[in-house]
């Protein structure tokens, strides 16, 4: 059909949008292509058109993700991005490489699509009805009585009581693994009534491979050098500080967050001192995180890093490093303990750990089997702090509005990870 | 003109009549009852046009009848609440069956 | 004019106007695309879109969910007729203007409600009910505000309220109107920092459902109605058609690029707020405001 | 009169361009859509229930305060019309009424209807 | 003044959209579909008013309505059972009854309507807000004052009666769930 060319030959050219299943490995890669051009990440699969699945994924994901897929408008394409053999689900490409490559892999693959060069990838999943509905009740809709049965294949939700006192419906729903407001892998049973949460619960199942281990899991084993260790860590503190800002609606400074993780030097502390005078001028502080996810008194915060400190925690393990104590290290401590406090403290640990690296030299810490990690304190053994986050999610977030709870989940830099095995959640 | 813009009062207001006796939940009455006062300000409008030579007092009549819309609404949807709140009712049944 | 003429200038107006909005929307992203990419973003986004089929869910409803997007275009295109261009009675000047314009702004609320609740699907009829909770915190200093200006006018019609800002705009004779009316305006157009119905704490909330026309019908509209929003405001606050040397036209199309704009930068460059604390600052800030801007204004008037 | 007639036509003409162009472009994609595309997303998980319910809004005593507001709308309008010409009768009226509703509006803050319940 | 063509076909088009919207308010199972037909029905009535030169009355009628209907679309859904009719419901009592109630008062209206003979006396052509306003603020001050306390009484009164905590404690307390055996299958 002679328009149907004429709109992908103009289609093809424009922004790629792509739904990404980040594995392990992969969080701060998918976060790079964010800066591609002419690659826009969104946020559900209806808006998409290829499927990236980065990185491992478990055998567990499998469902989720064929669903995500399915569930894309088409005409649809999977991509691979450094996908281990078996694939869990059907790749039209696996792409091993960076960033660069597999941008040209999503954009040929996108212009593929839409010209009908490939044809769009059909359901994943098997084409039946969640429970026998058709033909069944009165009106053959599968429904019962005013509230009862099965309408059109699902049930209707059932009343519980809410701190109002008024006993309305209350929905209980799954959201995740792949929702992009939470930590890739983690997916939430909530129970909602109305947009109020009224209790969550996390689904043990893991959905991400462990992650390769970056400098810090070194820094358990061996000293290593200062140098590196703050400049990943001002690296993944800016990533985290993109995607709140993402979270927030601040897409331009997301942006300016990203540029900066992939492009920032030692020593070079201005320019995140100005984006964080520019996420300042946003209202931030006032407009979204002020007083949202205020951690309840009785919850153990030690070796829970940038949270604990935020909430006036003063516990840092580089403050007992001598490499740490030559360079005049003191730990920065917020007290109020919410979101803000948790976005200001990663910031100025930014800029604390970018001057730190400028001046480290070669200066060696840790290696004795316990290092201060972006998220908090990791041992050799022993449980991360993402089990402990995943462990006190429910604490915190009961009662709160659906907005205040993902911005309380973001806040805390969850790595899925290297959550324990499912035996060992608590 | 008049007669026309009369019996479409009315037959709205007939509806509402209908509503109102017919429906069982206190929301449902409630519609009945807007569409009642629906007709009222066509009523009052129509008089105002073609009978009244455009007196004032006719369109204030109408936002009387807007304002007792609009405070039967309030009262009506405060008062579903805190029967609902109380009795986990919505219907009219569920009250009389409280009663007794 | 006659009424077909009207409604080919609306028209005009609008998908011009909406175009230029999502292009200045698009470079103030700040993806480093540049100029030239940002001036066809519309097309190859359009075209995708118009490529893409529609989705659907399970049970949703239907007719509401293509109701939707025509209603709010609708809207947002009946409140641009008594908007006059370059003359005080020149398009669909009315005597109660600013009525017309009021309700159109006021059912937006149905179609966004709507949009979110057809779906059936948990996260977009949140962004629905959300998006109430905004209408009907910041509906009544909206209203309150583009009320004021018809005290100097002794009128409701908008081409009468730009001929009394002769002598004076009524940006700065009624100097908390335009800031008022700017940040209600984001707010009934769902853009940000209000743009908590569409959040991505929501995975795009009431539109996450929809793709393909739908998604490109439903943009369009929510673009257009920005517009509108823009015309009235440069109407009633920054003189509209008036002003020297250039035709009247003009003046309107410059004021109307220059709010487009404003609205815009703000959308991608401060937080979303929280729905507890928008209808908080709508009550307890803006509505205050309004009033005193009401009897400010008045006072001033007499 | 042209203004007013106008207003229905472009109202009309508007929804009905948005409304067929949905009507065309959709008619081919919603035929054969299978049962795991139509799912509503929930980021990977399906839904065990439908999402439509007795949605318990928090904001309930606001959105009653919002109808008398918004009755408030309704007698300003004429009254700023003959504001100029009314001149200190019209402010001071407007000035008791308004004030009237204040106390209202203070009294649902003071009750904490502006937030979640 | 007569009325032409025109306006004689855009009541009867109106009173029509009215009259049919206002029946299916009743007709359909979805909560949001009655409340959205009942704001149908006054944006056709605020369009009659529109061409019987009430512009200002008709906009506003409009205006406050579609705020009204959105809230009761919210409320009804919040407080109706299966709200979106997924099981299809018929909620009436004493229908007969109605019906005949309904029937009745429309043809004695209507009849009173066409029989009746009504003086002439068309409303001048011009903007009639500004009557309202001067009757507003003039003669029936009294009018809108009184309005202003009746909306206060309604503000306190609403938000006494739908908020939790009263004056006297908990608006829980000594209530009790009702039986339930009013429709079949019901779950809750």
């Amino acid at each position: 059909m002679e328009l149907k060319e004429r709109l992908a030959h103009l289609a093809k050219t424009g922004d790629v949008p792509v739904f990404a299943v980040v594995g392990s490995g992969h969080r701060s890669p998918v976060r790079r292509l964010r800066l591609s051009d002419g690659i826009n990440l969104v946020a559900s699969p209806r808006h998409a058109a290829v499927l990236l699945v980065a990185g491992t994924l478990t055998e567990a994901a499998t469902e989720t993700v064929s669903r995500v897929h399915d569930q894309m408008a088409g005409p649809r394409v999977t991509v691979g991005w450094n996908h281990p053999e078996p694939s869990i689900v059907p790749l039209a490409e696996n792409v091993v490489g960076g960033v660069p490559d597999v941008t040209a892999a999503i954009r040929q693959q996108f212009a593929n699509v839409l010209t009908g060069t490939i044809p769009g990838e059909p359901p994943l999943l098997p084409n039946v009805d969640p429970v026998e509905w058709r033909g069944v009740g009165p009106y053959g809709h599968g429904g019962a009585g005013m509230t009862g049965g099965n309408p059109y294949g699902r049930p209707l939700p059932l009343r519980a009581p809410a701190r109002d006192t008024l006993e309305l419906d209350q929905l209980p729903i799954t959201i995740g693994p792949w929702f992009a407001g939470f930590p890739p892998g983690l997916a939430l049973r909530v129970l909602l009534q109305g947009d109020v949460v009224q209790g969550l619960e996390v689904d043990s199942t893991r959905f991400v491979s462990d992650g390769p281990g970056g400098v810090f899991e070194r820094a358990l084993r061996e000293p290593t050098l200062i140098r590196d260790l703050e400049m990943d860590r001002a690296r993944h503190h800016l990533e985290w500080m993109a995607d709140a800002l993402l979270i927030c609606g601040v897409d331009r400074l997301a942006l300016r967050a990203d540029r900066l993780a992939s492009t920032i030097e030692a020593g070079d502390v201005q320019r995140v001192d100005r984006l964080i005078a520019s996420v300042r001028r946003s209202l931030l502080r006032p407009m979204t995180m002020r007083g949202v996810g205020v951690l309840p008194p009785d919850v153990d915060l030690t070796g829970l890093g940038p949270v604990a400190r935020a909430a006036g925690v003063a516990e840092d393990a580089r403050a007992a490093e001598d490499g740490y104590d030559d360079l005049g290290f003191t730990p920065v401590t917020h007290t109020a303990g919410d979101a803000w406090a948790r976005f200001s403290q990663r910031a100025q640990e930014t800029t604390q750990a970018i001057d730190l690296a400028g001046r480290a030299g070669n200066r060696l810490a840790f290696g004795s089997g316990a290092v201060e990690a972006p998220d908090g304190l990791h041992r050799a053994e022993g449980s991360r702090p993402a089990d402990r986050f995943v462990a006190m999610l429910e604490v915190v977030l009961n009662g709160e509005e659906w907005g205040d709870l993902v911005t309380t989940i973001q806040s805390f830099d969850i790595d899925m990870e290297s959550v324990s095995a499912p035996k060992d959640v608590p | 003109m008049i007669d026309l813009l009369l019996v479409i009062a009315a037959a709205i207001f007939g509806i509402g009549v209908y509503g109102a006796l017919s429906q069982q939940s206190f929301v449902m009455i409630m519609m009945g009852l807007e569409l009642m006062l629906n007709a009222a300000v066509l009523v009052v409008v129509t008089f105002w046009w073609g009978t009244t030579g455009g007196n004032p007092s006719g369109q204030l009549l109408v936002i009387v009848i807007l304002a007792v819309m609009a405070i039967e609404a309030a009262i009506g949807f405060a008062l579903v609440t805190a029967v609902y709140r109380s009795r986990k009712a919505d219907i009219t049944e569920k009250l009389k069956k409280l009663r007794n | 004019m006659t009424a077909l003429g009207i409604l080919v200038q609306v028209m005009a107006l609008l998908v011009v106007g909406a175009y230029i909005f999502v292009v200045a929307d698009r470079l103030m992203v700040g993806t480093e695309t540049g100029v030239r990419a940002a001036l066809v973003y519309p097309v190859r986004r359009l075209s995708f879109l118009l490529l893409q089929p529609v989705t659907t869910t399970e049970r949703p409803d239907f007719e509401a969910w293509i109701l939707a997007p025509s209603l709010l275009f609708g809207l947002a295109a009946v409140g641009a007729v008594p908007i006059p261009l370059d003359a005080p009675s020149a398009g669909g000047d009315i005597p109660a203007g600013l009525v017309l314009f009021g309700a159109a702004m006021l059912i937006v609320l149905v179609a966004v409600y709507i949009f979110g609740w057809a779906p059936n699907s948990a996260l977009p009829m949140i962004g629905g009910y959300r998006f109430a909770a905004m209408v009907l915190s910041v509906g009544i200093p909206f209203s309150l505000v583009v009320l004021t200006t018809a005290i100097p006018a002794e009128s409701l019609s908008v081409g009468m309220i730009v001929e009394a800002q002769s002598n004076l705009w009524f940006v700065i004779e009624q100097p908390l109107g335009l800031p008022i009316y700017l940040v209600t305006a984001a707010a009934i157009a769902f853009w940000g920092p209000f743009d908590l119905p569409e959040g991505s704490d929501l995975a795009g909330g009431i539109a996450a459902e929809a793709s393909g026309p739908r998604l490109a019908t439903w943009r369009f509209a929510r673009a257009a109605l920005m517009v509108t929003l823009a015309l009235m405001g440069q109407a009633v606050f920054l003189g509209g058609y008036l002003g020297p040397v250039l035709p009247g036209w003009l003046w309107t199309v410059i004021k109307t690029l220059i709010l487009l704009v404003i609205l815009a930068s703000a959308g991608r460059t401060l937080a979303r707020m929280r729905v507890q604390r928008f209808v908080w600052f709508g009550w307890v800030i803006l509505l205050p405001l309004a009033l005193v801007d009401v009897f400010l204004s008045g006072w001033i008037a007499l | 009169m042209v203004g007013i007639g106008a207003a229905l036509v472009v109202f009309v003409a508007a929804v009905l361009t948005v409304g067929a162009a949905q009507w065309v472009w959709s008619a081919p994609g919603e035929r054969d859509l299978t049962v795991p595309e139509r799912v509503p997303f929930a980021g990977g998980a399906e839904p065990e229930f439908h999402a439509w319910n007795r949605f318990h809004i928090r904001y309930y005593a606001m959105a009653l305060l919002f109808l008398a507001f918004d009755m408030e709308m309704v007698f300003m309008y004429p009254w700023a019309v003959v504001f100029v010409r009314e001149g200190l009768l019209a402010l001071i009226e407007m000035l008791m009424f308004i004030l009237i509703l204040v106390v209202g509006m203070v009294y649902a803050w003071r009750e904490k209807s502006f937030e979640w319940s | 003044m007569t009325p032409g063509p025109l306006a004689y076909f855009l009541v009867a088009a109106f009173g029509i959209g009215a009259v049919v919207s206002g029946w299916l308010v009743f007709r359909t199972d979805s909560m949001l579909r009655a409340a959205y037909w009942l704001m149908v029905s006054f944006v056709a009535v605020g369009a009659m008013l529109v061409v019987l030169d009430a512009q200002f009355l008709g906009l506003i009628l409009i205006l406050m309505m579609s705020g009204e209907m959105t809230i009761m679309a919210i409320f009804m859904i919040m407080f109706m059972m299966n709200p979106a009719g997924l099981n299809p419901m018929t909620m009436v009592h004493q229908h007969r009854t109605s019906i005949i109630a309904g029937v009745g008062s429309f043809l004695v209206l209507a009849w009173v309507g066409v029989v009746a003979e009504f003086p002439n006396r068309p409303a001048p052509l011009e903007d009639p807000t500004i009557a309202l306003g001067e009757e507003l603020l003039g003669r029936s001050m009294l009018v809108f004052e009184s309005a202003g306390v009746a909306l206060l009484a309604v503000m306190i009164g609403a938000i006494a009666l739908a908020a939790k905590q009263g004056r006297f404690g908990d608006a829980f307390e000594g209530s009790e769930e009702p039986d339930m055996d009013v429709a079949s299958g019901d779950r809750t």
